[in-house]
């Protein structure tokens, strides 16, 4: 990942990128589609694109949105050509493009788009795109190729956030209460869903983009739980994502290969932050935790060679990533010493003092565990499954909370995190601070990139001054294909369809 | 009294039991913390307010009596409402997962009996050759070695080092390995039922009218002691529509137990309510059944 | 009687490693011959007799001579035996229901016997099994044919075992205490078909029997074992007539006699026992089923210090009398009276405890298997305060001593005596808080002849001593006779007929109780002959 | 010889012993660890040497490292006083809730006993690992959850058995003598009846303590059981599993341990079972 991509200054003052793709070729549409591809990413809920957006690894190949989210990050138009937004950043004017058909054969128009953006404002609670839809100020559809969205104020996530607003067919069986067909536009068709199996896609034949896609079929297993590294080494599966600690038995295998998504998991400990347990709301102790974490061997252990230390949300490289801030971090390296010796200036025994860590289930859980009853603590781990872990953070009668969270489509996803009136905000501590929701919103409201960056620096210098959450490091997640796939590659989110890649993307060819 | 009174009086019995479970399992469900608004908050964005709307729009935050009641009225016409997670009707979600669970039940059942069976009898044939003491070690193979670890022992060799199954979906490991658990777990008290029954005074005369030992296994020995194959096969059933969604989740079988095990952590209460409905009427009809058998084959207890 | 004997036995020896079962006998029998084998538990006499059909236990190394029809069986192939089994042999058993298969139908397992040794078509087995129920005198052979051993009695169990036994027409029946688990009448009836079918079809017939009475009648000879020894073998009327070994005379002698009667009535004083129209129903097992009704309007008394027998056979309600009598069991209507008192809802349970006690059928289970025989003792004592802690032992000593046992029984276990030993720890037990009346619920009939003479002898003395009042309950004549002064008789839950012990026996009104006297196995002997008892099994 | 001749010979006795006594060994040397264990192995069950990383055993790690570089032998050592812990705290919980209010209801006449076997049956209707998996996710993981969870799936057995030899035992003659004697009936239960259905119990609970382990780790394989770092055997299984391609010494040490001590429990309750089954043979 080099430097910022110049896009990002551009794609704000009006223009979005023209057409990417050139008129499909003769040549590459007489290509024939072959095979199925096996695939494994993360579950389908449900048959409801707008319901809500955990399902977006699966559900990208069937339905499209207005942008999407390229390898570096960037918005580009995708079911839009252009677009066009108003000096005050409040007016956004999409062109629809043409010649997109929906799976049942007809044109896609801009009343469509219109039509989901309504359902999702009106109909759906939740989800990533409920805070900008709250904002809007009007839908409209002046003509059948242009949609226009006025935003009450304006919002600087927008376009990114637009890329999973997936465009349906209003005609989609149970659009008035929860769709159970959906009709997309995308590479591939709704086909047999079961849930925890598998989920079947065979391709669209009428696809806006010439020549893809290139497979008969993807077919996605569902099922979760199973060590997908076996299935692949086996040849059950072409593509999925393998976790860090099957790396090196992956690497090992010469069938497969392995490429890692654009953008990063991160993994932090937060503090409670809502209702803090004294003294853990005295920042020398919050420090002396800090000093004690060896962010080195924390991220060698959950990634191995892929993962890298820094202090922010931001991954090292990405455009809201500080070096100077990089470089001032204090708990780059372990320091036990000052560890103890806060403690002892706070006036705190770790040995009569308890200490309550939530948490998952997964192995660096431990580590925090570990260290916090090194630093002599009286340990209780809470070890959750995920909704347990969800109720029990929330009742803020915890000190500590190792977690991690994933790639996300635009970095104020990141930031929401730690604003008063965030969602699922108790991974960090159910942070309550006016001053930093004042600089994210600022942030988001900023039409100037620059000035962006700054005003979410500032709001993440503040996180970091009051120890609310202490980032430990990223790293991007592998995802092994085997060698007989071609032309794949991971994005940036988990989204397996998009503007420069993906499933339409892929290709099998001959074993061996 | 007449066979179908007995039952009839049996199955009412069953049905009491089977409502107590039903009552029993949706306050249990309720003692559970969190619910599948939760669930929902966990991969998106939700606020406080969207959550409460969401509560109210699915029910949940109505009294636990008033739940009830809403819920036992529909159950009652096989309508257990929708998965809260997958939007869709929760006895759909069951009859697809059923029969795997019922594949998987049956054939590990069939294979496990009549290996069990088989290797009883010839140990009681022969018991001075080594087939009692395989008896013994698959019985102590069946106490000792839980299936999971098994199963685990087995995708490591079959299918990853030796490639010749595959990792998830086949059918044929998880039969195995519950078929020769089934098996250790019939063969030993078969085989011991098989030794005291040869000390019967019954086989005693039909040694006195000069019967072949293969005869006297077969006809005498074996058909006397298939109450107790009826009796364990009962048992292990009923244990085994547990013990299959061990061996569904670690083989990947989308089956009930994997469906039961989803929806625990999911907090997906009607199909919650509805798998573990299914499986107690499972248990209980399971049991139901081998009381019947019973009487059937024991023209003692016909009357 | 000459030629080659069909059994021939020399030296024969039964081992169990260190054990010898049966020690060195030596018999034979001629075809056509009844040979009767008699000896108490344990003398080996069933040994013996299974050994001849080659089926003693695997454990048991044999030795001697075995011959049947001179050839040499000991050390046979097993192949060898399976031919002469069923064939040539012919075996019956003493339990007939546990003896058959209880899920084959009859007509199957007859039909089994013959096809073990000879291949014939389907009808014509039909044929061979329908004759084999008639010839033991069946009703609705046909119906029998496709019964389950459950659906028929006890008697009819048993002739269905001895169709099977001849079915394939052998030569030798051996029949192993073939009327003990039956009750007295059925004895008579069993016994008569079986001297009937030796003598229609000319068997060799060896007859085990712990009971030297049921022998006279039947046996041409007999043998006497003791301790796996023959101690005595002759003519059945030259071993009846002039016992030539003591053993023999004591079980002779151990037939009970009413010699042994004693009254020591007090008909003033208040009853020990007054019931009145007494009735007991049963819960159904099943949900639905009709209540039973096990005793049914029953009336009688015992006065002071008096012995009332009372008689049936199994079934009849006579247990369930004595349970009622003791409190264990409560009556549905009527009333029962302990000395003036309500047993089933005593207003001093102790006080009804030290009136009334009463002595198991079943000594083994009547004496918990975890405790001494001197704890056993001493639980009594410590329920009713009778003794301090230290004297417990002393007293519990003397009570054995009263029942004949001695001192070294106490720091025993129950299952370390034997059977007659433990119905006297019962009865020191039961004696041990004084009681008034005793109630004995078939107390000998589990035991062997010289010990059931024994125990019998006890008791008398006993109640001679202590002046008790007595119900005592058997289903067999002569042992109640022997120690009652009145009898009543019971059948299907009502008194049918009550006298003194002497009417009874000698001049019975009721045709059962009739029936009764005539199945007295010291009846059968004293006519003894084949002819009389064909007219027992006729009736 | 005949087959089944042989089968009439000996009761099925002699070839137990052995088993016993070897059973026994395997208990006796588990509890040995589960008590004295933890303080002969030198190192720390909780300790994380992160570089030493699945490491293979060596002379001083006899049994190696685990994923977290964690000391295997000590893990194993602390695993077998708590697996132990657990299984007995289970047993014994399923023992108090089972027997106890099967027989108190039992006591109290034919309606309370209805009702209370009532709700057995239906406890038993439910497969105990679903029931354990249910139950574990309403109260929660940790060790107390995990002995509540199994003692109430395993309740009803006892109660059946409790249940059996109580009516067994209150039929016998020397109770129907009891009352004769007019022994009060607290006497009764406490003389003759009790000490019998010990022994029916200890049996069911020789049964139980192994499923015990058994379910516990599976439980723990499910994420549910004892909290992750905690070094139950299950828990070490289910974190070493995964690598158990690259570590199999991690995931060995474990599955060995549980199969040795079910199989050690194994050989000894079938002796019990033989030895103390009443409707078999009556003293000893």
């Amino acid at each position: 990942m080099t430097q910022i991509p110049l896009q990002l200054l551009r794609r704000h003052l009006l223009l979005g990128g023209a057409a990417l793709f050139a008129p499909a070729s003769a040549l590459s549409q007489a290509a024939p589609r072959t095979g199925t591809l096996k695939v494994a990413f993360l579950g389908l809920d449900t048959a409801d694109p707008h319901r809500h957006t955990g399902s977006i690894a699966v559900q990208q190949v069937y339905v499209e949105g207005l942008t999407s989210i390229a390898d570096d990050g960037t918005v580009k138009p995708f079911l839009a050509t252009s677009w066009e937004i108003s000096p005050d950043g409040r007016r956004y004017e999409f062109k629809i493009r043409e010649g997109v058909r929906f799976h049942n054969g007809r044109l896609l128009t801009a009343e469509d788009v219109r039509a989901n953006a309504v359902r999702v404002r009106d109909q759906v609670r939740g989800g990533w795109l409920s805070a900008p839809m709250r904002l809007v100020d009007s839908l409209e559809a002046p003509d059948a190729r242009t949609f226009v969205m006025t935003m009450k104020e304006p919002y600087g996530p927008l376009l990114n956030l637009l890329s999973e607003l997936w465009i349906v067919a209003p005609e989609s069986e149970g659009w008035a209460q929860t769709i159970r067909q959906p009709i997309g536009t995308g590479p591939f068709r709704f086909g047999r869903w079961q849930p925890n199996v598998s989920f079947h896609a065979p391709a669209f034949a009428q696809y806006w983009q010439a020549g893809l896609p290139r497979v008969e079929a993807v077919e996605f297993s569902l099922r979760d739980g199973a060590d997908l590294s076996l299935a692949l080494r086996a040849g059950d599966l072409h593509i999925g994502r393998i976790g860090y600690d099957k790396l090196a038995s992956v690497r090992a295998d010469p069938n497969l290969e392995v490429r890692f998504m654009k953008d990063t998991t991160w993994w932090f400990w937060s503090f409670n932050n809502r209702n803090p347990r004294p003294p853990f709301n005295d920042i020398r102790v919050r420090q002396a935790v800090s000093f004690m974490l060896d962010k080195p061997a924390f991220m060698r252990f959950v990634a191995g060679e892929a993962g890298t230390v820094t202090n922010q949300m931001a991954a090292p490289g990405q455009f809201y990533w500080d070096k100077a801030m990089h470089d001032a971090d204090a708990h780059a390296a372990p320091n036990e010493t000052r560890a103890h010796a806060l403690l002892r200036e706070a006036g705190v025994n770790p040995a009569n003092t308890p200490c309550r860590i939530v948490s998952w289930q997964s192995a660096y859980t431990e580590i925090a565990v570990q260290t916090m009853r090194k630093l002599g603590f009286q340990v209780e781990h809470l070890a959750l499954d995920d909704i347990g872990a969800q109720r029990r953070l929330g009742q803020y009668d915890w000190d500590l909370a190792p977690f991690s969270s994933g790639p996300r489509a635009d970095i104020f996803l990141r930031f929401v995190r730690l604003m008063s009136d965030g969602p699922n905000v108790g991974l960090w501590g159910g942070t309550r601070d006016a001053e930093f929701d004042r600089l994210v919103r600022a942030a988001i409201a900023a039409v100037d990139l620059n000035e962006r960056r700054r005003l979410y620096l500032a709001a993440w210098q503040r996180a970091m001054d009051n120890y609310y959450t202490v980032v430990i490091g990223h790293a991007p997640e592998p995802i092994a294909s085997r060698r007989e796939v071609t032309g794949y590659s991971p994005g940036f989110t988990w989204g397996q369809h998009r503007v420069d890649g993906g499933l339409a993307f892929g290709a099998l060819t001959a074993r061996g | 009294m007449s066979i179908a009174l007995q039952a009839g009086l049996g199955f009412l019995r069953q049905a009491m039991l089977l409502a107590g479970i039903a009552i029993a399992v949706f306050l249990l469900i309720r003692i559970v913390p969190g619910d599948v608004v939760d669930s929902m908050a966990l991969e998106g964005s939700l606020d406080d307010e969207a959550i409460a709307a969401l509560r109210a729009e699915l029910g949940l935050d109505a009294g636990t009596l008033t739940q009830f009641r809403i819920w036992v009225s529909r159950a009652l016409v096989g309508d257990f409402g929708n998965s809260l997670r997958f939007d869709r009707p929760a006895s759909e979600l069951i009859l697809a997962a059923l029969p795997t669970t019922l594949g998987l039940a049956a054939l590990a059942l069939a294979a496990g009996l009549a290996l069990g069976i088989v290797m009883a009898a010839a140990a009681a044939l022969w018991p001075g050759s080594a087939l009692p003491s395989l008896v013994e070690i698959l019985n102590l193979w069946s106490i000792a070695l839980p299936t999971f670890c098994v199963g685990l022992a087995a995708i490591l060799v079959f299918s990853v080092w030796l490639g010749w199954l595959p990792v998830i979906g086949q059918w044929l490991s998880p039969v195995l390995i519950l078929a020769v658990d089934i098996a250790g777990q019939v063969a030993k008290p078969l085989h011991e039922d098989l030794k005291e029954a040869a000390t019967a005074s019954h086989i005693r005369t039909a040694r006195a009218k000069g019967l072949s030992p293969a005869r006297i296994v077969l006809r005498h020995l074996l058909p006397n002691a298939l109450t107790t194959v009826v009796a364990l096969g009962g048992l292990i059933l009923a244990g085994l529509i547990g013990g299959a969604l061990t061996m569904e989740v670690l083989f990947g079988l989308p089956g009930l137990g994997t469906l039961a095990y989803q929806a625990i952590s999911g907090r997906d209460y009607p199909v919650i309510q509805a798998v573990v409905l299914v499986f107690a009427v499972g248990v209980v009809m399971v049991n139901w059944a081998t009381d019947a058998i019973q009487r059937s084959l024991d023209p003692r207890l016909r009357r | 009687m000459n030629g080659v004997p069909l059994v021939a036995l020399r030296d024969f020896r039964v081992r169990f490693g260190d054990t010898t079962a049966v020690d060195g006998i030596s018999l034979t029998l001629q075809p056509g011959e009844t040979l009767a084998l008699v000896g108490e538990s344990g003398s080996g006499k069933s040994l013996t007799a299974l050994g001849m059909a080659g089926l003693a236990p695997s454990a048991a190394q044999l030795s001697g001579s075995l011959r049947i029809a001179g050839v040499e069986m000991l050390g046979a192939s097993e192949r060898a035996w399976r031919a002469r089994r069923g064939a040539r042999i012919g075996m019956v058993f003493q339990e007939a229901m546990g003896s058959l298969n209880p899920s084959m139908r009859i007509g199957a397992q007859i039909a089994e016997a013959i096809t073990a040794h000879r291949s014939l078509p389907k009808a014509e087995i039909a044929c061979r099994v329908h004759d084999a129920l008639t010839e033991v005198g069946l009703p609705d052979p046909h119906g029998k044919a496709a019964a389950f051993p459950h659906q028929l009695s006890g008697g009819q169990q048993q002739r269905v075992m001895i169709a099977m036994a001849l079915a394939a027409d052998p030569a030798l029946l051996i029949a192993d205490e073939p009327t003990t688990a039956l009750d007295t009448t059925v004895q008579a009836q069993i016994l008569a078909l079986l001297v009937a079918l030796q003598a229609r079809r000319g068997l060799a017939m060896l007859f085990v029997s712990h009971d030297l009475a049921v022998v006279e009648g039947i046996a041409q000879r007999v043998a006497v074992m003791r301790h796996g020894k023959v101690v005595e073998a002759g003519p059945t009327a030259q071993v009846f007539a002039a016992p030539s070994h003591p053993y023999t005379a004591a079980l002779l002698a151990s037939r009970p006699s009413q010699a042994q009667r004693i009254s020591a009535v007090d008909r003033r004083s208040l009853p020990a026992l007054e019931i009145e129209d007494l009735t007991v129903m049963f819960r159904p097992h099943r949900l639905g089923g009709a209540k039973l009704r096990a005793v049914d309007g029953v009336t009688l008394s015992i006065a002071a210090g008096e012995a009332l027998g009372l008689v049936g056979e199994s079934g009849s309600g006579k247990s369930t009398l004595a349970k009622a009598v003791v409190g264990l069991v409560r009556p549905a209507t009527g009333s029962i009276r302990v000395f003036g008192h309500d047993p089933a809802a005593p207003a001093d349970r102790k006080a009804m405890a030290r009136a009334v006690q009463m002595v198991f059928q079943d000594a083994a289970g009547s004496l918990n298997p975890r405790l001494t025989i001197a704890q056993i003792l001493a639980e009594p004592l410590a329920v009713h305060g009778l003794a301090p802690p230290a004297q417990r032992r002393a007293r519990a000593r003397q009570l054995l001593e009263e029942v004949g046992l001695t001192a070294t029984h106490l720091d025993r276990y129950p299952h370390q005596l034997s059977g007659g030993q433990r119905q006297r720890v019962a009865i020191a037990r039961a004696l041990a808080v004084d009681p008034k009346l005793l109630v004995c619920d078939e107390p000998v009939s589990a035991l062997d002849m010289t010990v059931q003479a024994q125990v019998l002898d006890l008791l008398a003395r006993i109640r001679r001593e202590r002046g008790l009042a007595l119900l005592f309950i058997g289903h067999d004549l002569e042992t109640v006779g022997a120690v009652s002064d009145r009898i009543a008789v019971m059948k299907d839950g009502r008194v049918i007929e009550i006298g003194t012990a002497e009417a009874i026996l000698q001049r019975p009104a009721n045709a059962f109780t009739q029936a009764l006297v005539a199945a007295m196995p010291r009846r059968l002997a004293g006519r003894g002959c084949a002819a009389e008892l064909l007219a027992v099994a006729e009736a | 010889m005949s087959s089944y001749g042989a089968a009439l010979a000996a009761p099925p006795r002699g070839s137990n012993k052995v088993g016993f006594s070897f059973g026994m060994a395997i208990l006796g040397l588990a509890l040995l660890v589960a008590i004295i264990g933890p303080t002969l192995v030198p190192h720390d069950p909780l300790t994380q040497e992160l570089a030493a990383r699945n490491a293979p055993p060596d002379a001083a790690h006899w049994f190696g490292h685990d994923h977290l570089g964690r000391d295997v032998l000590a893990r194993l050592v602390a695993g077998t006083r708590i697996s132990l812990a657990v299984a007995l705290g289970a047993t014994l919980l399923a023992m108090l809730l089972g027997a106890g209010l099967g027989l108190a209801a039992e006591a109290l006449g034919r309606w309370p006993s209805f009702l209370v076997f009532g709700v057995f049956d239906m406890v038993r209707a439910l497969p105990s690992i679903l029931l354990a998996l249910t139950l574990m996710v309403a109260l929660g993981i940790g060790i107390i959850p995990l002995i509540v969870a199994l003692g109430v799936a395993y309740a009803p057995h006892m109660a059946l058995v409790a249940r059996a030899a109580w009516r067994r035992e209150s039929a016998t003659g020397y109770v129907a003598a009891a009352r004769v004697m007019g022994a009060a009936p607290l006497a009764t239960l406490w003389r003759h009846v009790l000490p019998n259905i010990a022994g029916a119990l200890v049996t069911q609970a020789a049964i139980i303590m192994p499923r015990a382990i058994t379910t516990e780790s599976v439980l723990s394989f499910f994420g549910l059981g004892v909290s992750p770092e905690t070094p139950s055997w299950g828990r070490m299984i289910s974190g070493a599993s995964r690598f158990a391609e690259s570590a199999p010494h991690a995931v060995l040490a474990p599955v060995l341990a549980l199969c040795v001590v079910t199989l050690g429990f194994a050989l000894v309750g079938d002796r019990l079972r033989l030895a103390l089954d009443p409707l078999r043979e009556r003293g000893r």
